[in-house]
């Protein structure tokens, strides 16, 4: 394949640039951080990036860190398989994904280890022929600059600045802001350790075949940044008015919240760290219940915990938002690997007939939005609402355009007002959408008792036949009015249009590796379009079921063992989707989305060619 | 406080209200009074308003001569209406309450008081100071036994005159021996009167020659009471009798029931025929049979208008009449009396009836059926359909009533001065306890007119009890039955007494039965939680979540107000008309919330 | 014996009552607990205290768990939210967190707050979250028909121990104590004029206040916690008890011989919010109150 | 991880250097011996390209892969494990092992050094080098590439057949280049006096401006450039002087045998083995422009130049090393240099295509 400069989508022109950088090295080496700063950089020059780490459960010690970011003119949808360029701040980590980096790639390691390495311990062993590599005195550059090998790898990036003949300015820009706000002699310290490398870099006789492009031009209107896909839906969340956040550690939510503890302060707002995660889902129900715009964040082993609160939060018709980063499961499964295997979890989980309303953005944007609009929805149709991210997503920085304004209704809610008519508040009252006048405590001639008993229209504790039916209608019905909810994509379709041969059906965070596959399987003449599914329940079966009429068949590439969304949409539309599901513990390929698709398309063109 | 030794049962109890240490609350409130006399039937129904509950608790207490004291405050003569007693109490008895089973033998307490006090006990009177007041009471009857006993612990001067020889009129006239011994007749009689009444016996009041006058009493005393009762037979209305006319007189082998009786007890010696026809439906026609059956008839047979079940005698009297083989024939109503050519009575002709509707006091209605006349054989018609008074002895012109009885005013007092009345001769033939209660009613009016204000008069006493006085248990225990003599002892002799009275331990257990319903059991509303245990454990449904009471004109209340809607239940409630005093909501409360008290109208001064 | 002055009337004190206000802080749905419970002392307690307090019926929610105690809030007409086993409290948290004007009040049983619940208390109690927890103790699960609880004696016989109970009950007032609980009191049902006196101190600390109610379980619990023995068992804390003295109060409590009725402790300290609230103002919220608002209510 | 222990039954032969007569080898090595494990030592970063084309940088061609010898798949396909940018930095020949400079010991059963030669600088020019473009590697060619602008003046200095090779490119593609001839012209060929007037000629036939370097002797200088004027001066020792855009060296080359010093091989300039490429350790061999191998006919250890000579020896020893015996044998004619009918100048240093 063509190692340079991949045409992402077909639309950009062959200058424009698409690199990805792969830092890899041991916990403690500053991996992340370095990715940081690249990613943090490159955006600021205006280049388009998505980024996204991975790392071990353990904070120190031995454990792998990788940051991998694709850098590209317009904005690209997910990583790609093959890096340009791997910089290695520990061999014994980067050595096994050598084989990542295109040929004639480059990469960048200590030419000078501290310590003796075993016969073939040094990545000199294995550098693929067709990669370029450059080993560099990173450590003795840091300690020459610094002092110290603290520096290491604002080192090995500054070389590969100065290789690739990066403009200085944003990464200094970006250097002194990340140590500035520690300690500006932190910062100095890391900028003089740049320079140093930059010119070893700039010095250094550049083999390889990366070549950086001009950034993009600037978005037409709205503000661009970097964001990770939690840091995204913690804007979501404050631009839409949070004002009670809960939550529990667990990789990979964690962020979000640690987000949240420093910028809901500073609003007035209230954050607590609970005991754990059913006290956090248990206060954001509270809040919910209490007006406020109240949200939690977990992953799957929180979710599992969370489930008998939501289930009091459909039955007692309470907001409240859940954000599910998916990991590795099940059990504690794999903290540190990304997965898409919540999604029945999310979509049925918790006990008896309980429906809420789940939504998957499949990009970093789409966290912005759906974490936003998850509270307007949360009100409006007083379900819990989950938002399923995973570590992929929550952890995968893309640069976004944000609107000036926020996108959000502060306040969605259908509010009872006491009318002299009222002799007692109906909480429950039956209406034509479903949705009864909430009221709420502080409102003056609501009081009402919710419970997670089955009820009558009065909140009170009724298990009969007629009231279970009736309520059961209602609190599955008025789900449906989220398939119509404002400013709101509940799916979208990509790609040719008319009838196709293989479409592609995704969600999540693999939606990007979809699109992207797609492209590909068009660049190579094969009918080919994508639909992205946000709204997993209630289940868009109209659309869905329109796109499938065009296909002769729809794959469904996802992230888990069973084919969880597969089965989803089998069980909505009775119809048939070849399931591409993978516990790969990392992003889908595209190569394997792309693979399938030749096969598909190959398949439904035999009868054809037979008749 | 009594002489008499406390019983073992007494240790066992808790308490005992009248000995309790503090003294008791006295309410004149119209809820309280209006409590004791909705809530105590008996004593409600009481002419003489017996302190029933109190007497009934001091015989479980096997105090006996307490007992006969608390009677004797109400009566003067416990033992005489423990026999004959017509116990309006008994039908009120709350035992007797649908559901509750069968009322409480009170009337056999009460003698039974009499029969098992010591015999160390003492009669205990409370004296007034002597006023200087005369009063002449004419009639030694009860009604005028009662009143000259309380005018003279008033400290009053009393005189009794008396037409017969002895005292104790219908009593001891009207009465057969069988049912009241007359040596406890005669030393109840003493008793009543011994603390300073002069008794003044065959002393005629009239105008003939050796009477008495009437007007001259009136100069000589302060006050004069006439109490003469009922001593007039009611004469036999036939059909084709003339208004006012006596259809009877001077036939042989027909007697009025009240001769009968009032001759048999003079002394004479009386005879009646094999088959005898009662015709009446009282005491005394009861008692004419049973006596007939005594003298020798063999088919004795009560005829009356409507049905058994309408007569007012107690049951027991019906029951041991039928005992002893006497008929009951309704329905029927006395035509004409059929002679045959020697005079000489061979039958009745009756004709039949049907049940009409109600009449006032309880009775049916009996509608003749025309020309459903048949005849009953006989050989001697005894007729005992009632009493009326007897007038002729004034010498003085009082109103009279249009029933025919004398006019009094609220006071008692006749429309002539100093002249005041009781007993029967106000009201009609009426009962033994009717008589004693008018006669002591009207004695302390009579003592308020001679003082110029009330001395004493009825209130409530309330008095806390500590723990219910009774058990759940109790309330099943059946109604004891009274031992009467063999059936062929009795036509032996007429003065062998049927009623054999309750022994201590047949007292113990009927005593038991009564609910006390001077107890009231209240929750305190500021320390209930509600909790509605004692209604868990209510026999009844007698505890109540009550959002309101009804307060009647008179002050008292009326019924409670229920709900079930949690925000309206202002307390919760016993509902003391349902409830049977078993204690039961007392033991169960979580909070010691429900307090008792013994509620009871007594005659206190004022 | 004491005797009262005077007979109290019907008419009078239902006059009384209706004129109090009580009535308007219960529902109209009648308590379903078994007759003799001592939730009864509680509602009743509570809605004395509500009323005593005016607490205004809008601004007032009662949360409750799981258990014979979870339709408690069904009772009272303020707002009221019955949530799962064992997690009132958290909900109380976030209610409190979202509306500071809110009067939250949590009620429980042993089960509920010291089974399942168990991990909650402890830091409600060390945030010192502005709420009344109210926990009902008869050593016994009522709801499921009787198993043994948390705080069942030791050897108590129930459907789930039929030989005996064999583990040694905790002691709820020594766990709140040592967790930081700012207010700590005991009552016992049967003393419902204690019981409303403590609710009513509780409810009015501004802080964690937890007050253990000492109840039979008239069901199912015929002979270990019944009001008889509790009765005969409870005493007073003695006088010379210092209510500011923690090591007092934790001694106090480990009298469980003769359970002491009264306040335990009581500490004046910041509360969550007020916490949350200056460090929003160190972060540099516009004002300390900001978060004070009442989010979204009217 | 590759073993840290000698494998049991497969021999590693390593090699040092991917220039020509390594990359023989190590293709030759796998032809002989299937299960092998290879390995080539290279400080350049660069896998196997073909050195001799450099020149090309100057026809348009900057894309080292144009130079590339093998596909990067050549290398995997037959297992042969190419280490780039790695630097030996002494042998331990008794235990067989090599320790590299990035600290890392890799054990060999036989081993060839074929790391070639580097452009010799004579004594008196060393202290220039900074200020000289040498043309060792791709990266050197671009470099020089680079200084040199269109029409621009290259001075060379000695004019080894490897900078005249160069010198006729620069020609053709319209630059000025001036030789300074000495001693070392027209190396490796030995040019008797007699004929070099004759070569000479040629040369400047050529198109290349000519000055002998025995007219100056003592350069003394060579100075950074100065405004308006080519980047580099030469200064000659009459004061003369020379402007130009680059200075390259072309001396010749030096074997590049430092890290063999203590080793145990004898090493005279070079590595001296025998015919059969094996040094005087028995594990070790050498080949290329490292190695000075015994003649006969000489009674002395040569070097022997040029592509076709450098394969063979890689050949050789890579037979030999797997238990051949064949011997190098160079071609005489294959070292002459000669004038063709047209007068142009014939090496066969230059057949390298």
């Amino acid at each position: 394949m063509s190692p340079a400069t991949t045409d992402h989508g077909g639309k950009g022109a062959m200058t424009a640039t698409d690199i990805q950088i792969a830092i890899c090295g041991s916990a403690g080496d500053g991996t992340i951080a370095a990715g940081n700063i690249l990613r943090n950089a490159l955006a600021t020059a205006g280049y388009r990036v998505i980024s996204f780490d991975v790392y071990p459960p353990e904070i120190r010690g031995f454990g792998k860190c990788i940051s991998r970011l694709r850098i590209t003119t317009e904005q690209a949808y997910s990583l790609k398989e093959k890096s340009d360029c791997l910089i290695s701040l520990d061999d014994s980590h980067t050595i096994p994904h050598v084989g990542e980096v295109r040929d004639f790639g480059a990469v960048i390691f200590e030419a000078k280890p501290v310590a003796q390495v075993p016969e073939g311990g040094h990545i000199t062993a294995h550098v693929r022929p067709g990669q370029i590599p450059y080993g560099f005195s990173i450590r003795e550059i840091s300690e020459q600059a610094t002092s110290s090998n603290r520096s290491r790898n604002v080192v090995a990036l500054a070389i590969m600045a100065g290789l690739f003949g990066l403009d200085k300015g944003p990464f200094r820009q970006t250097i002194d802001s990340t140590f500035g706000k520690k300690n500006k002699k932190v910062a100095e310290v890391n900028l003089d350790a740049f320079e140093t490398g930059y010119a070893v870099g700039a010095a250094t006789f550049k083999l390889d075949s990366v070549k950086f492009g001009p950034p993009g031009k600037s978005v037409r209107q709205g503000k661009v940044t970097i964001l990770s896909g939690n840091a995204a839906t913690v804007r979501g969340l404050l631009d839409a008015g949070i004002d009670c956040y809960f939550g529990y550690p667990i990789t990979p939510a964690t962020s979000i919240m640690e987000r949240l503890a420093v910028e809901m302060p500073k609003r007035g707002k209230r954050l607590l760290q609970t005991e754990d995660e059913i006290s956090a889902i248990a206060a954001t129900v509270g809040a919910g219940y209490a007006g406020a715009r109240a949200a939690t964040a977990t992953s799957g082993p929180g979710l599992a915990l969370m489930m008998e609160m939501l289930g009091l939060g459909t039955i007692a018709e309470v907001p409240a938002v859940v954000l599910v980063s998916q990991r590795g499961g099940p059990s504690t499964g794999m903290p540190t690997k990304t997965e898409q295997s919540d999604l029945n979890a999310a979509v049925y989980g918790s006990h008896g007939d309980s429906p809420r309303i789940v939504i998957a953005p499949t990009n970093v944007e789409g966290c912005y939005r759906c974490a936003g609009k998850a509270f307007e929805m949360a009100e409006a149709y007083q379900t819990p609402v989950i938002v399923l991210l995973d570590l992929y997503l929550s952890n995968r920085y893309e640069t976004v355009v944000l609107a000036n304004e926020a996108p959000f209704n502060p306040d969605c809610n259908k509010r009872w007002r006491r009318t002299e008519r009222d002799e007692v508040y109906r909480r429950f009252a039956a209406s034509d959408d479903q949705i009864s006048a909430r009221a709420i405590p502080g409102d003056e001639g609501g009081m009402h008792v919710v419970t997670g008993l089955e009820h009558n229209e009065l909140g009170r504790p009724n298990d009969t036949p007629e009231i279970h039916t009736a309520m059961s209608v209602k609190r599955h019905d008025k789900l449906k009015a989220a398939l119509r909810h404002p400013d709101f994509t509940i799916c979208k379709r990509f790609g040719d249009d008319g009838p196709i041969d293989v479409g592609l059906l995704g969600w999540g965070s693999t939606f990007g590796e979809c699109l992207e596959a797609m492209f590909m399987a068009r660049a190579e003449g094969i009918r080919c379009a994508a639909m992205k599914v946000v709204m997993l329940s209630p289940f868009p079966a109209d659309p869905v079921a329109e796109f499938m009429d065009d296909c002769k068949a729809v794959l469904v590439p996802e992230l888990n063992f069973q084919g969880q969304f597969a089965r989803l949409v089998q069980a909505e539309l009775a119809r048939p989707v070849v399931p591409l599901a993978k516990v790969s513990c990392g992003p889908m390929r595209v190569e394997d989305i792309v693979e399938e698709i030749r096969r598909l398309a190959a398949q439904v063109h035999q009868p054809l060619a037979a008749e | 406080m009594l002489g008499d030794p406390s019983g073992r049962r007494a240790d066992s109890v808790q308490a005992r209200a009248s000995d309790a240490s503090a003294e008791p609350y006295w309410s004149d409130d119209p809820r309280d009074v209006g409590w004791v006399k909705e809530n105590v039937p008996c004593q409600t129904a009481c002419p003489a308003s017996t302190n029933i509950p109190a007497y009934i608790r001091a015989i479980y207490e096997e105090r006996y001569g307490k007992a006969y004291e608390i009677n004797r405050e109400a009566n003067v003569l416990p033992g005489v209406l423990g026999r004959i007693c017509s116990r309006p109490c008994e039908p009120a008895c709350r035992h007797g309450w649908s559901g509750n089973g069968e009322s409480v033998s009170i009337c056999h307490l009460k003698r039974s008081a009499g029969d098992l006090k010591g015999t160390g006990h003492r009669i205990t009177e409370n004296l007034y100071a002597p006023t200087g007041k005369r009063v002449a009471i004419i009639g030694a009857g009860p009604a005028g036994v009662a009143a000259a006993h309380d005018l003279s612990l008033l400290g009053h001067d009393v005189v009794i005159y008396e037409r017969e020889e002895v005292p104790g009129g219908m009593l001891r006239y009207g009465i057969p021996e069988f049912r009241l011994p007359r040596d406890l007749l005669t030393l109840e009689l003493h008793n009543a009167l011994r603390l300073g009444v002069t008794l003044k016996t065959g002393v005629s009041i009239g105008n003939g020659r050796g009477e008495t006058r009437l007007f001259s009493l009136l100069d000589d005393y302060d006050a004069v009471l006439l109490a003469t009762g009922c001593m007039l037979p009611s004469l036999l209305p036939l059909r084709d009798a003339a208004k006012g006319a006596d259809p009877v007189k001077g036939l042989k082998d027909v007697e009025y029931g009240l001769d009968f009786l009032v001759d048999l007890h003079r002394g004479e010696s009386k005879r009646v025929g094999r088959r005898v026809a009662v015709v009446g439906a009282g005491f005394t026609a009861l008692d004419c049979a049973r006596v007939s059956r005594r003298l020798g008839a063999e088919e004795v047979t009560i005829h009356i208008r409507t049905t058994e079940e309408y007569i007012p005698v107690t049951y027991d009297e019906i029951f041991e009449a039928k005992r002893e083989n006497v008929k009951i024939k309704g329905l029927r109503t006395p035509v004409s009396v059929k002679l045959d050519d020697n005079g000489r009575l061979i039958g009745v002709e009756f004709v039949q009836n049907r049940l009409g509707g109600w009449r006032a006091g309880g009775r049916r209605q009996a509608i003749p059926i025309e020309g459903s006349e048949f005849i009953e054989p006989c050989d001697t018609l005894i007729v005992a359909i009632g009493q009326i008074t007897e007038n002729d002895f004034l010498d003085v012109k009082v109103e009279m009533a249009r029933d025919g009885n004398i006019r009094i005013a609220g006071n008692g007092m006749t429309s002539v001065p100093k002249l005041f009345a009781a007993g029967d001769y106000v009201k009609g033939a009426s009962t033994v306890i009717e008589a004693i209660g008018h006669g002591r009613e009207i004695a302390n009016e009579v003592d308020a007119w001679l003082i110029g204000q009330k001395r004493r008069r009825q209130r409530v006493r309330v008095t806390p009890v500590e723990a219910p006085e009774r058990e759940r248990a109790w309330d099943f225990v059946a109604r004891q039955h009274m031992p009467t003599l063999p059936l062929g002892e009795r036509m032996k002799q007429m003065g062998e007494e049927v009623e054999q009275g309750l022994t201590r331990d047949l007292a113990a257990e009927e005593s038991k039965r009564c609910y006390l319903c001077s107890l009231r059991y209240e929750i305190d509303v500021d320390r209930c939680i509600y909790c509605r245990a004692c209604i868990e454990v209510a026999p009844r449904n007698c505890i109540k979540l009550v959002e309101d009471v009804e307060v009647k004109h008179d002050g008292s209340y009326g019924a409670l107000k229920e709900t079930k809607d949690w925000n309206q239940v202002a307390a919760i409630w016993i509902d003391n008309n349902e409830c049977i005093r078993c204690g039961a909501c007392f033991m169960v409360c979580p909070v010691k919330c429900i307090s008792i008290s013994r509620c009871e109208i007594v005659t206190a001064d004022v | 014996m004491t005797i009262q002055p005077k007979p109290v009337y019907l008419d009078e004190k239902l006059d009384e009552v209706r004129q109090s206000g009580r009535l308007d802080y219960r529902s109209k749905a009648l308590p379903t607990w078994c007759p003799g419970c001592g939730y009864f002392a509680m509602v009743e307690s509570l809605t004395a205290v509500l009323n005593r307090m005016q607490l205004p019926h809008k601004d007032t929610v009662i949360v409750s768990g799981i258990g014979c105690a979870s339709r408690f809030p069904f009772f009272i007409s303020t707002y009221g939210i019955h949530t799962l086993h064992g997690r009132a409290l958290p909900v109380a948290t976030g209610i409190k967190m979202a509306n500071d004007r809110l009067h939250v009040i949590v009620v429980g049983g042993d089960g509920d707050g010291f089974a399942i619940g168990g991990g909650h208390v402890p830091h409600a109690a060390r945030r010192n979250v502005d709420i009344t927890y109210l926990l009902f103790d008869n050593g016994v699960y009522g709801l499921t028909k009787g198993q043994t609880s948390p705080t069942s004696v030791l050897g108590f016989r129930t459907s789930t121990s039929p030989y005996e109970n064999p583990d040694r009950p905790l002691n709820p007032l020594l766990m709140v104590l040592s967790h930081g609980a700012s207010w700590v009191g005991q009552a016992y049902a049967g003393k419902p004029d204690h019981l409303t006196e403590m609710i009513a101190a509780a409810v009015a600390h501004r802080g964690f206040s937890y007050l253990n109610i000492l109840s039979p379980c008239v069901t199912f619990d015929k002979t270990e916690r019944t009001y008889s023995n509790l009765g005969l068992q409870v005493a007073d804390l003695p006088a010379n008890h210092d209510s500011t003295n923690v090591a007092m109060a934790m001694a106090a409590a480990m009298r469980t011989d003769h359970p002491l009725l009264g306040l335990y402790y009581k500490e004046d300290r910041p509360t969550l919010n007020e916490n949350l609230d200056s460090l929003a103002a160190k972060a540099g919220a516009g004002t300390p109150a900001a978060g004070k608002k009442p989010v979204r209510a009217a | 991880m590759p073993d840290t222990t000698p494998a049991a039954t497969a021999p590693h032969y390593v090699i040092i250097g991917v220039g020509v007569s390594g990359s023989q080898a190590a293709a030759e090595l796998r032809d002989h011996d299937r299960t092998a494990r290879i390995t080539i030592i290279t400080a350049s970063r660069l896998p196997f390209y073909q050195r001799y084309d450099l020149p090309r940088v100057f026809n348009g061609v900057h894309d080292w892969r144009t130079f590339m010898v093998h596909q990067p798949g050549y290398y995997s396909d037959n297992r042969i494990t190419l280490r780039r940018d790695t630097r030996v930095g002494g042998i331990d020949a008794k235990n067989r092992l090599l320790h590299l400079t990035h600290k890392e010991t890799v054990h060999y059963d036989k081993l060839l050094v074929a790391s070639g030669g580097r452009p010799y600088v004579p004594e008196h020019l060393v202290d220039y080098r900074r200020l000289m473009f040498g043309w060792g590697s791709f990266e050197d060619a671009m470099a020089v590439r680079q200084a040199l602008p269109d029409g621009g003046h290259a001075l060379l200095l000695g004019g080894d057949m490897i900078g005249l090779d160069l010198a006729r490119t620069l020609i053709a593609t319209g630059h000025r280049v001036t030789l300074v001839a000495g001693e070392h012209s027209f190396w490796p060929h030995q040019v008797p006096a007699t004929e070099r007037p004759k070569y000479l000629a040629a040369l400047q036939a050529l198109g290349l401006e000519l000055l002998e370097e025995g007219d100056l002797g003592g350069i003394v200088a060579v100075e950074q450039s100065v405004a308006g004027l080519p980047a580099r001066r030469v200064v000659f020792g009459d004061g003369s002087d020379l402007h130009g855009d680059v200075v390259m060296p072309f001396f010749g080359l030096a074997p590049q045998v430092e890290f063999m010093a203590g080793a145990g091989p004898d090493i005279e300039r070079g590595l001296l083995v025998q015919r059969s490429l094996r040094t005087t350790d028995e594990h070790i061999y050498a080949a290329g422009n490292v190695c000075q191998i015994w003649s006969e006919k000489d009674r002395r250890y040569k070097f022997y130049n040029g592509w076709k000579n450098v394969r063979l020896m890689g050949s050789v020893a890579a037979a030999n090393m797997t238990g051949g015996s064949d011997e190098f044998r160079s071609n005489p004619d294959a070292e002459a240099l000669r004038l063709d009918d047209q007068g142009r100048i014939q090496s066969p240093f230059w057949e390298y295509q």
